[in-house]
């Protein structure tokens, strides 16, 4: 038993990625059983991120894993504490729902084995890449788990909608120039440092601080990151790829493949560069920018469609812009604020996505206008967007409340009222264009015949096969408890990390 | 002319091999932008990416230093060239033939879908 | 020895390839430059010592001047049927 | 006219991007160091260890393969997953549209079988230098640890030669046609080859990829033999995935295309 808790950081990576090789031997047999295996790996994973989580938080020191068994600079290490847990296990959870999720649609579209081989393939990849990213402790890994991701995401918005190739192929070019520049940047570290190991770097940063190349550095790494993680100037990819992709694998995409990078930043530039610099400074400044555009911009850009999924891909720019803002506030709060916002809102997102998926399995429409009176028919549904856009709103008893608090905290101890005021305001968009959707669920007419309904869907009186349903629960019973126990979250779990690991 | 060509070295070594390779950089990322035939855009892509490649590479040139492979009798760190660009590359250089096949893939499904695969025709028939 | 000399002459050379292939009107005479191109970019990489990379890159880039032919060949022919119909 | 415009248009965008990054390149490369200088941090900090030790550690006498299938052997093995993963993706992308019916490809092939270009020529080149390819890529598969190469090379110059049988229309002996999925299948044979090779030390009390506590070998002495063996099995491993995906994506590609216009 303590032989497999020494190996758990790497073992986590090892399910999903072990399943997706066999997937295609085992689809070949039976599509079936390739399936479930990738889904019962995600699983396992699930396991193993919960069992890591409560050594890591129980014993309150980090987890250092040697690939290779090489030590730290010659090698390659995977580090992982408190902050690092919650986010594998968020990105565990998602994976393994999405991947119960996206099961009866793939059953719907299998043409040949090798299809449903593919789609599930490329879904355990996305999680592989995910995983990696939040847990890798090298900067060129990451970058091989930043392609992984990107890949991987291709694939999944090109066997989307019509529209999706072209999503996907935009996505190319510009995760492509992302990924190149994030590569540049760390060229430049390595040549003025010598090493790619971040703790490494963080060590040899103090001599060079306020050297022009490690200026040069940073700003290619904002623009990297900025463009995984569709920051406002650098968004251009992500309304078309995050409203064409596939619906099974949407939560996916939405929920947790913006997120991963916006928190893999937060690791690079908080463990590595010291916080009073002048990198620093000019990190803070132009996130700050770009966070209060971004908010602004998102908001009042999803007032104007009537798409259910376009109102979501352009809340999440906004919704970025939020994290963003945490890392530009920089105090404990503010980071907190941050952290909590990946989680919860990656909860919420997913949720919304599970929505829109379930409606588009169940009827086919894309449009809020055809909402009208669904809630009958689909209660759990209902639910789920409610709860979901109740959180995202902001209100009290949910997560999405929460985060919004200690950014707000964070930026009222720093004297940065502007960001108070935008959270605000941007809050209040978001009131009004998810009370334009829930109005619609329940108090419009209903527009969608019985006839339409039973030619959709073969089993009448159901309203959703199991494994879709599941899932919207754990997205509901997760949005509810991190809202409960956020005190415990951000108190015990998240603030010591921060304080002493970001804020050194 | 010896000393020309001293002078020209002193400047190629100092900042104009950095300075073509960023070029070779810009060049590439201006293509994937402004090029409107999506082949081109998949080609000036892996240009941008050689170019990448190469700039990591020139940082482990060293004077006199002799191909990274272990001879009989010398082991000083002097006498090889820094091989970890060259293992770092090598990953870079897989991850690019990737991302083109992928490219490629996409850009046989787009002529499917829309019949062109030139940009401003796709806009044109709402493929935005 | 001039290496760094060379160097330069290549990297102006790929510089100047790059932009015929943006400037190009004809895909399959982008193709067979792109070919010299990846050709210039491993003589680059044989001269700055990196002989690993150099082989790889040869490879590369005469896999992926096939995929870039038969993807040409593939668009040509899906054109024609189409006008055809 | 408005093309011309369009093209002028370009040239202007080219050349002021040109001189805007040129001039700042000239002042970022003044910050970077020398090249060839032997004191800069890259080339003295971590590459020393690398070049001093790599010899006694993993008994590899190509530094680069040992590095990179060695002290960074975790990201050789997801280079190899994301070629694995493009292959699949390239798969998935192209799989959902109705392909150039085969009867049509077989039929002009059966006509033409002797002669559809110059194959007289093709035939004999192709007799010879396919058999010299594969000898020489389990060549570049072998001997990556003392000269240049390595799985990747050796995968990519096996699947040349198949590359070579598949687009050489006429030769009459060909292979049998490998299907998509097979090569998938064994690209992805490939990689587990290699992931197998790294659980094999965890069960040994080793951490992942740890080759020293690879469980064969002859005992606790021999520890760059163990790296040894464990660099070549998963160079073996690489060698599967990439020669898999090389396919995969030739045949994805080649299915939708009929040479015979």
């Amino acid at each position: 038993m303590n032989q497999i808790a020494q190996h758990l950081p790497v073992l986590i990576i090892l399910f999903p990625l072990c399943a997706t090789l066999l997937c295609p031997l085992i689809s070949h047999f039976s599509p079936d059983w390739g399936k479930r295996s990738v889904i019962s790996a995600l699983f396992l994973s699930v396991v193993c991120a919960v069992w890591q989580l409560v050594i890591v938080v129980s014993s309150g020191e980090s987890i250092h894993y040697f690939l290779g068994g090489w030590k730290p600079p010659i090698g390659i290490e995977f580090a992982v504490d408190n902050v690092n847990a919650v986010i594998i296990l968020l990105v565990a959870v998602i994976s393994w729902t999405t991947s119960l999720f996206s099961s009866p649609f793939e059953k719907k579209e299998r043409t040949r084995s090798l299809y449903s081989a593919g789609y599930y393939s490329m879904l355990a990849f996305l999680a592989v890449g995910l995983l990696g990213m939040s847990t890798t402790g090298d900067a060129f890994n990451l970058y091989v788990f930043m392609e992984i991701t990107a890949i991987s995401g291709y694939g999944l918005i090109a066997v989307g909608e019509e529209k999706g190739p072209i999503a996907s192929f935009r996505y190319l070019m510009t995760g492509t120039i992302g990924a190149s520049m994030y590569l540049l940047g760390v060229g430049f570290l390595y040549a003025s440092t010598g090493t790619l190991n971040m703790a490494d770097l963080a060590d040899k940063m103090p001599q060079l601080t306020d050297s022009p190349l490690i200026i040069i550095a940073v700003a290619c790494l904002i623009v990297g990151f900025g463009i995984k993680m569709a920051l406002f100037p650098l968004h251009g990819w992500q309304p078309a790829a995050h409203s064409y992709a596939h619906p099974g694998a949407d939560p996916m995409i939405a929920g947790i493949m913006i997120k991963i990078p916006a928190y893999a930043m937060l690791r690079f530039f908080y463990c590595i560069f010291i916080e009073d610099s002048k990198v620093m400074q000019l990190f803070f400044a132009a996130l700050g920018v770009m966070a209060v555009l971004g908010v602004l911009f998102g908001s009042l850009k999803a007032l104007r469609y009537d798409t259910y999924n376009k109102i979501l891909a352009y809340s999440s720019i906004g919704q970025v812009g939020y994290i963003a803002m945490g890392f530009a506030i920089g105090n404990v709060y503010g980071l907190i604020g941050a952290v909590l916002h990946i989680v919860s809102h990656a909860f919420m997102k997913a949720g919304l996505f599970y929505t829109s998926g379930a409606l588009k399995y169940r009827y086919g429409i894309h449009e809020t206008t055809y909402l009208g009176q669904v809630y009958r028919k689909m209660p759990v549904t209902s639910l789920t967007m409610v709860v979901c856009a109740l959180s995202m709103i902001g209100l009290p008893p949910f997560a999405g409340f929460f985060s919004k608090w200690y950014l707000a905290l964070g930026a009222i101890q720093k004297g940065q009222y502007i960001f108070v005021a935008v959270l605000i305001l941007s809050s209040l968009l978001g009131a009004i264009y998810f009370f334009r959707i829930i109005e619609k669920l329940f108090m419009e007419r209903e527009k969608i015949s019985d006839e339409e309904n039973n030619m959709r869907t073969e089993k009448k009186g159901k309203e959703l096969p199991w494994q879709m349903l599941v899932p919207l629960i754990v997205v509901v019973a997760a949005v509810i408890l991190i809202g409960l126990f956020n005190a415990y979250i951000a108190g015990d779990v998240l603030k010591p990390v921060i304080t002493e690991v970001f804020l050194k | 002319m010896t000393d020309i060509i001293d002078r020209l070295e002193f400047f190629l070594a100092d900042r104009g091999i950095y300075m073509l390779a960023l070029i070779l950089f810009a060049v590439g990322i201006y293509g994937m932008i402004a090029c409107g035939n999506y082949m081109k855009k998949i080609m000036c892509m892996n240009i941008m990416q050689v170019s990448i490649i190469f700039f990591f590479l020139t940082f482990g040139q060293k004077e006199g230093g002799t191909l990274p492979i272990a001879l009989e009798n010398i082991f000083s760190a002097e006498a090889y060239i820094n091989p970890v660009p060259h293992a770092l590359m090598l990953t870079a250089i897989v991850v690019s033939l990737g991302t083109t096949g992928v490219g490629l893939a996409l850009l046989m499904k787009i002529k499917d879908i829309y019949g062109t695969i030139e940009e401003e025709e796709i806009t044109g028939k709402g493929g935005k | 020895m001039p290496i760094l000399l060379l160097e330069g002459l290549l990297l102006l050379a790929m510089i100047s390839i790059a932009i015929a292939i943006i400037f190009g009107k004809n895909l399959l005479a982008a193709t067979i430059i792109y070919c010299g191109f990846s050709f210039s970019a491993m003589l680059l990489y044989t001269i700055v010592g990196a002989a690993d990379v150099a082989f790889t890159e040869a490879i590369i880039g005469t896999i992926s001047t096939v995929y870039f032919i038969i993807a040409i060949k593939s668009i040509k022919n899906r054109g024609e049927h189409d006008e055809k119909k | 006219m408005k093309k011309s415009n369009s093209n002028k248009k370009l040239a202007a965008g080219l050349i002021a991007i040109i001189i805007l990054v040129g001039a700042s390149a000239l002042k970022i490369g003044s910050f970077l160091p020398v090249i060839g200088a032997q004191d800069t941090p890259a080339n003295s900090y971590l590459s020393e260890y690398y070049i001093s030790h790599a010899v006694e550690d993993t008994a590899s006498h190509n530094i680069v393969t040992a590095v990179l299938a060695d002290y960074r052997g975790f990201d050789t093995l997801f280079e190899t997953c994301v070629l694995f993963l493009s292959g699949i993706t390239a798969v998935m992308i192209l799989s959902t549209k109705k392909k150039i019916s085969h009867d049509k490809t077989i039929r002009t092939i059966n006509d033409n079988s002797e002669h559809i270009f110059s194959s007289n020529i093709m035939d004999a080149a192709f007799r010879i230098v396919v058999p010299i390819i594969l000898i020489y890529g389990i060549y570049v598969l072998i001997h990556g640890e003392i000269s240049l190469g390595g799985g990747f090379q050796a995968g990519a110059l096996l699947a040349c030669a198949y590359l070579l049988d598949r687009i050489i229309p006429s030769f009459q002996m060909r292979v049998k046609h490998i299907t998509d999925e097979i090569a998938l299948i064994t690209a992805g044979t490939g990689a587990l080859f290699y992931v197998i090779t790294g659980i094999l030390p965890m069960l040994n009390g080793g951490n992942f990829l740890e080759f020293n506590k690879l469980p064969f070998g002859s005992g606790a002495g021999d520890i760059a033999g163990l790296h040894s063996t464990g660099i070549l099995m998963i160079e073996i491993g690489v060698t599967l995935c990439v020669m898999g995906i090389i396919i995969t994506i030739l045949e994805v590609v080649l299915e939708r295309t009929d040479f015979d216009d």
